[in-house]
């Protein structure tokens, strides 16, 4: 039989705080349970019926105890909200600076998209010490991105993206699952996280020799008649894209939207859904002629598109 | 419970007249472009309506206070659960 | 829902403790119709949030007229249904409380008469969800959400109705038979009750699904 | 002294299966109901079985991933909507429910034939499924995976769980309107036992929440077969909503599962101790703040699933709170044992070990209600720790619990206790051996609902099948003591356990009316002013 841990690794910022959170639950926990069932066994011994016609008198009630029973927990499960949601707070708000990574979930693999061009399945190479985003959709049902030597977990929704990050903290080989059922195989979703040095990861990345997210996007967005409309210049049909990611675009309607990854995706493949202030809606939808990967390559390519500080603000 | 109440059929037709008043009131008012208000004014037509069909067809008005409670709470519990859903669905886009 | 006994059934103490427990229970049955409906409704509100303009272009395929005319029938139905209730309740003629519940009958018929030709309207201009949707507006994938859900909530209605139907003939033959006066009219009552619920839930389903996003 | 029977009783007013398929007396339509969930939960047993099997190695040997799949559906579609949701409610809550406030029946008696009907045609009908290809979305038919994706049969088991749900709801609608309208004189409601407050609040989560989940899975059955679209992706539909949906009922429906049995608990606790629930009040009002509370927090189902963060954040600090009434409640049963008499009779045993196992559960909850963690043991095996711990430690301990205590009143037989107390035993040992070793596979990261695992989760894996082999064993053994006591069992006296409340006040068994008088209720719930000193006889008074 296999070794047998009784605990998971700790490899990334967050596995630690989490436990330290597990630790508090667990010693609330065993304190009740040992409380509880210490007064349970004590009364049960020290009370029990001694004779047949035996009448304890009735109790009174007490409203104090009922009070601080009530109060007690109450301070404890604060404390464990809190604690847990300043927790799930880091954990839902990625760094600016987070190297990103594009994962596509389809029965039954998970398909990786690094940014400078390396494509895997059912790995993930990270380096150590930067925090990592990574962006998810599905081709096909809900899968679950895991990682438990992380603690971190996100579901992969079709139609939409969803977002986790990370920072790795030793490198090593990791499990990755899938957590949401998704199918017969759905327990042979998994992979491994390879966490490396940086060095040894840039060494890794540049082995690939594959075109990178960018570039591929470029071709995608040259193939797909984009240009026609979209002129870096804004002389087109439609807005330019130029420093789009990030900035906030104005809607038809007087309301307005900054400009993520979901919105991106959304203007791709619903362009009817929330129209550039001043533009038509000619633009035609790309639902079903690009697949979830291309699409995420066409955002890799839009988000590249930096602009000049003056034209983002004139947007 | 209070003996059983018989209403007057006087009473049967103004609420009936109302209704049929704010059915055309309610139409009258989806070709009016009034951006926003519409979708109010007719919601609190259909309200007014629907309040009025359940005091006096079904009643309410006369009944023990146990099955307005009863009614109430479902009301309640309806915009409990539209309202929790739709809070995450309209916050859900600031992600992040 | 109610257990139909003219005479006071074993387990209660005397007749007004078995009316009230009837009307009782039959309010708290509609408690349940109100969430069984209110799953639909969540699904629409969420969704009219989400695509609000969708929405508006694809309730503009839906007949005003008939919607509106379709009101004033079940209106007019809920209003013959109060009067049969109240027929029974002061003794009238059985041929009276017969009188009125065929007029609802008649009404709730008409009513589905109605749907039904806007639903096979609905059908030849390729509005049914599904592989026959031929739609093309700029939206086609959320018009396609709003008809599933004007289907859904439409059709569910109208199930509630032939179950109506259904029940208010049966209502007539016990009524003919004299079943029913001043002592004993639970069944009539609590049957116009389900009536009027019926009746308000398409009060909201007219504004939602015809009238939002008109013009 | 030698117990007699009444020459007359519910039981054998009349002969023939007509009399009881035809019948309209709660105490028969509730065994009619005891008899076709112990069914239902030796199938769901078996299918648990089954599971464990397959997961005592880490290769999937024994059945193929589609059937490994599902079989953790069936096992939960069978256990939950066919045998825990109307496990105490519609056995032990029928039979007592009018009892224990003096009435002679529940309120609309043809009604309650007709849940049990619906009920076991719902059940045939996701039989049926099941047996002809089963199904395998898992118990909580996600989409677009049970509309789009799955090729077993759906709509069928959906459509069994829609049918059975009206057979829930008929049952919480007898409840209210019995519980409201038919109380015994002077039976106020704060002298009602603390069951029959159990039995209210969980009667409107039913009536609630029922509802959402029937038209749920009638829209996953439409979307499947009629391309009704609610809910798919393809045409901007969320799949978020449909958890929603499927959650504001769910959720509750725990409740549904747990308040009958801390209503039973709470029976027991006041019969052998001998006292009143220490904090009557505050007991009964936590049931109604568990119902209330109950429908707030669904969305701690859904912390990973992508919801909004502001949501969860509400959905957490919600949960939170869900915590405390329960936590009122097993301080007052532990103080109730302070000074109390005890005796060490067999369904009290069952009793203390639900708040023991309860607390577990509960606790561990209170882990998945806290963002930060619940984000990493999300959908592994200690959730399936913490549910298993509250629903088969806390839950059906208070069912057996509740079944030993009643045997007496239902059938007129006692049943051998120190079969009952072993068997008590063996369960007890059992469960834990099964499922602790869960929460340690859940935190290191072993995901539900797999059918093959990492080598090196076995050395768990092996001791929980273990466990559950013995766990078997416990409860195939109050099968067989209970069924051999209908024949012969000692007879039982109208009050063997000297306990207070209306039921008591009848013969064992009781009359078809259940009381030769209405009863007049004078003194408050658990007051033993009254009754006979000794076990054994009728009060008077
Ligand atoms: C009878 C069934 C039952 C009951 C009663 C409960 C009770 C609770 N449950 Fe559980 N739960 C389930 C059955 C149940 N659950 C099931 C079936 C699932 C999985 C569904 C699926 O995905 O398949 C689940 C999943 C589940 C989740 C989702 C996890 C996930 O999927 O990621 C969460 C998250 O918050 C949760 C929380 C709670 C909480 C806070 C309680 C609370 O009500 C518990 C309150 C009790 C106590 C707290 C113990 C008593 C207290 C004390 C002795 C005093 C000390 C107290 C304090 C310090 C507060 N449960
Ligand atoms: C009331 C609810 C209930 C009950 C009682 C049980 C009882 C048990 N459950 Fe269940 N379980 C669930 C509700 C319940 N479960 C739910 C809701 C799920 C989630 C499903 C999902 O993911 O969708 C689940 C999932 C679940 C899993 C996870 C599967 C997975 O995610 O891959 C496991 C694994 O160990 C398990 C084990 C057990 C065991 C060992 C028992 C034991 O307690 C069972 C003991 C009983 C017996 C052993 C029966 C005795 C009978 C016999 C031995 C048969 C003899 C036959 C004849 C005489 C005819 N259950
Ligand atoms: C027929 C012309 C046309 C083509 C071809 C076209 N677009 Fe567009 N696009 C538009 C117009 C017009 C708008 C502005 C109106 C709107 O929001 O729909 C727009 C808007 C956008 C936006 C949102 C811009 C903002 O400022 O918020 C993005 C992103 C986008 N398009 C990407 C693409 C991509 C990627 C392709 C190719 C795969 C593409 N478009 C092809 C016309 C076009
Ligand atoms: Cu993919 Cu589970
Ligand atoms: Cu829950």
């Amino acid at each position: 039989m296999a070794p047998f841990p009784l605990f998971p690794p700790e490899a990334s910022t967050m596995a630690a705080r989490v436990d330290a959170l597990l630790f508090f639950l667990l010693g609330v926990t065993a304190f009740f349970v040992a409380l509880v069932a210490t007064l349970i066994v004590v009364f049960m011994v020290r009370y029990r019926r001694r004779a047949p016609d035996e009448r304890p008198a009735a109790p009174h009630g007490s409203v104090p105890l009922e009070v601080g029973w009530t109060a007690v927990p109450l301070a404890i499960v604060m404390v464990i909200f809190f604690w847990g949601a300043s927790i799930y707070a880091s954990l839902r708000r990625p760094p600016d600076d987070a190297l990103p990574i594009d994962v596509v979930g389809k029965q039954w693999m998970w398909k990786v998209q690094h940014l400078e061009g390396r494509r895997e399945i059912d790995e993930l190479h990270v380096p150590t010490g930067r925090p990592v985003k990574i962006t998810m959709t599905s081709e096909d049902v809900i899968h679950g991105f895991y990682i438990p030597a992380f603690r971190i977990k996100q579901d992969a929704v079709p139609g939409r993206y969803t977002t986790t990050w990370f920072e790795a903290t030793r490198p090593g080989t990791y499990d990755l699952f899938c957590s949401a059922y998704c199918g017969t195989l759905h327990s042979g979703m998994v992979g491994k996280v390879v966490v490396m040095e940086p060095r040894d990861y840039e060494a890794w990345l540049a082995g690939g020799g594959a075109v990178s997210a960018v570039d591929a996007g470029k071709a995608l967005f040259e193939a797909n008649g984009c240009p026609s409309c979209h002129r870096p210049d804004g002389t087109g049909r439609g807005p330019a894209l130029v420093g789009l990611f990030g900035s906030r675009v104005a809607l038809e309607g007087g309301t307005s939207v900054v400009a993520d990854e979901g919105y991106l995706r959304e203007s791709i493949l619903n362009p009817q859904a929330k129209i550039v202030a001043g533009y038509q809606p000619v633009m035609p939808t790309f639902q079903g002629l690009l697949t979830e990967e291309d699409v995420m390559q066409l955002i890799a390519y839009i988000k590249s598109l930096a602009a000049p500080p003056a034209v983002r603000t004139e947007r | 419970m209070p003996a059983e109440h018989v209403a007057p059929v006087r009473l049967y037709l103004a609420v009936f007249a109302c209704l049929l008043g704010l059915t055309a009131l309610t139409t009258a008012i989806a070709f009016a472009d009034l951006g926003r208000l519409n979708t109010v004014i007719m919601l609190a037509i259909a309200v007014t309506k629907a309040t009025l069909v359940a005091l006096f067809f079904m009643h309410l008005w006369w009944n023990e206070r146990l099955t307005r409670v009863a009614i109430g709470g479902a009301l309640a519990w309806l915009l409990l659960l539209i309202g929790l859903t739709l809070a995450d669905v309209l916050t859900r886009a600031t992600l992040g | 829902m109610a257990e139909l006994a003219p005479t006071v059934a074993h387990h209660f103490d005397d007749a007004e403790q078995q009316r009230e427990a009837a009307t009782f229970g039959m309010w708290v049955f509609l408690v349940t119709e109100v969430m069984f409906f209110g799953g639909l409704f969540t699904a629409y509100v969420a969704y009219r949030a989400l695509y609000p303009d969708a929405f508006g272009h694809a309730s503009n395929h839906l007949d005003v007229r008939l919607g509106t005319t379709n009101t004033a029938v079940l209106i007019t139905s809920s209003l013959t249904m109060a009067l049969a209730v109240r027929a029974a309740q002061v003794g009238e003629a059985p041929s009276r409380i017969v009188r009125w519940l065929a007029a609802t009958m008649l009404l709730g018929a008409t009513f589905l008469g109605i749907k039904l030709f806007e639903y096979g309207h609905k059908f030849h201009e390729g509005l049914v969800p599904g592989p026959a949707f031929t739609y093309t507006g700029p939206d086609a994938r959320q018009a396609q959400l709003f008809f599933s859900l004007y289907f859904g909530m439409t059709g569910l209605h109208a199930l509630h109705m032939v179950i109506g139907l259904a029940l208010l003939g049966w209502l007539a033959r016990q009524a003919i038979r004299g079943r029913f006066g001043p002592a004993f009219h639970t069944p009539i009552e609590n049957c116009g009750l389900y009536w009027h619920f019926v009746d308000i839930v398409w009060i909201f389903l007219f504004p939602l699904l015809y009238l939002i996003g008109r013009h | 002294m030698e117990a007699r029977a009444p020459a007359v009783h519910y039981l054998n007013v009349d002969y023939g299966v007509r009399s009881w398929l035809f019948t309209t007396d709660h105490k028969r339509i509730a065994l009619l109901y005891l008899g076709t969930i112990t069914l239902m939960f030796l199938i769901g047993g078996i299918f648990a079985v089954l599971i464990r099997l397959e997961l005592l190695t880490p290769a999937g040997d024994l059945v193929s991933a589609d059937t490994y799949n599902k079989l953790f559906t069936m096992h939960g579609i069978v256990m939950l909507f066919f045998f825990l949701i109307p496990s105490i409610p519609a056995v032990l809550g029928n039979f007592l429910v009018p009892m224990m406030i003096g009435a002679r029946d529940l309120a609309f008696p043809r009604l309650n034939l007709l849940s049990w009907y619906i009920f076991v045609l719902g059940a045939a009908v996701s039989l049926w499924a099941m047996l002809t290809g089963g199904v395998d979305t898992g118990w909580t038919f996600y989409t677009p995976y049970s509309t789009s994706a799955s090729v077993t049969k759906v709509i069928p088991t959906a459509v069994g769980i829609f049918i059975s749900g009206f057979s829930s709801m008929l049952t919480g609608l007898n409840f209210i309107v019995t519980i409201h309208k038919m109380r015994a004189k002077g039976l106020t409601w704060f002298r009602l036992p603390l069951f029959i407050w159990a039995h209210y609040a969980t009667s409107i989560i039913i009536m609630l929440g029922t509802p959402v989940i029937a038209i749920t899975l009638l829209l996953v059955a439409l979307e499947r077969g009629f391309h009704l679209g609610i809910f798919d992706p393809a045409l901007g539909g969320d799949p978020l909503l449909f958890q929603h949906l499927f959650w504001f009922y769910s959720h509750p429906a725990v409740y549904i599962m747990i308040l009958p049995g801390m209503g039973v608990v709470s029976e027991l606790i006041a019969c052998f101790a001998r006292r009143p629930i220490f904090g009557y009040g505050f007991v009964a009002a936590s049931s109604l703040m568990i119902a209330v509370l109950g429908f707030l927090v669904w969305g701690h189902h859904m912390f990973t699933s992508g919801q909004s963060v502001y949501t969860a954040f509400v959905f957490s600090f919600l949960s939170m709170l869900v915590a405390i009434p329960s936590a009122v409640k097993v301080f007052n049963w532990t103080a109730t044992l302070y000074r109390g008499s005890i005796a060490w009779d067999s369904p009290m045993l069952y009793a203390l070990g639900f708040i023991g196992l309860f607390t577990m559960g509960g606790l561990t909850g209170l882990f998945l209600a806290c963002l930060g963690v619940d984000v990493h043991v999300h959908d592994t095996y200690f959730i399936v720790a913490h549910f298993h711990y509250i629903m088969v430690g806390g839950t059906i301990m208070a069912y057996l619990g509740g079944i030993h205590f009643w045997w007496p009143k239902i059938t007129g037989r006692m049943y051998p206790e120190p079969l009952a107390k072993a068997a008590g035993l063996i369960v007890f040992l059992g469960f834990n051996l099964t499922f602790f070793p869960q929460f340690i596979l859940g935190y290191l990261g072993m995901p539900r609902r797999y059918h093959v695992y990492p080598p090196e989760f076995q050395a768990l894996n092996v001791l929980s099948t273990a466990g559950a082999s013995i766990l078997g064993v416990g409860y195939l053994l109050p099968l067989c003591y209970l069924l051999w006591s209908l024949r012969y069992g000692p007879i039982a006296s109208a009050n063997p356990w000297g306990a207070a409340g209306l039921e008591w006040r009848t013969t064992s068994p009781p009359p078809t009316e259940n009381f030769p008088t209405p009863p007049v209720v004078v003194r408050d719930a658990y007051d033993l002013d009254g009754v006979a000193a000794a076990p054994g006889e009728v009060a008077v008074g």
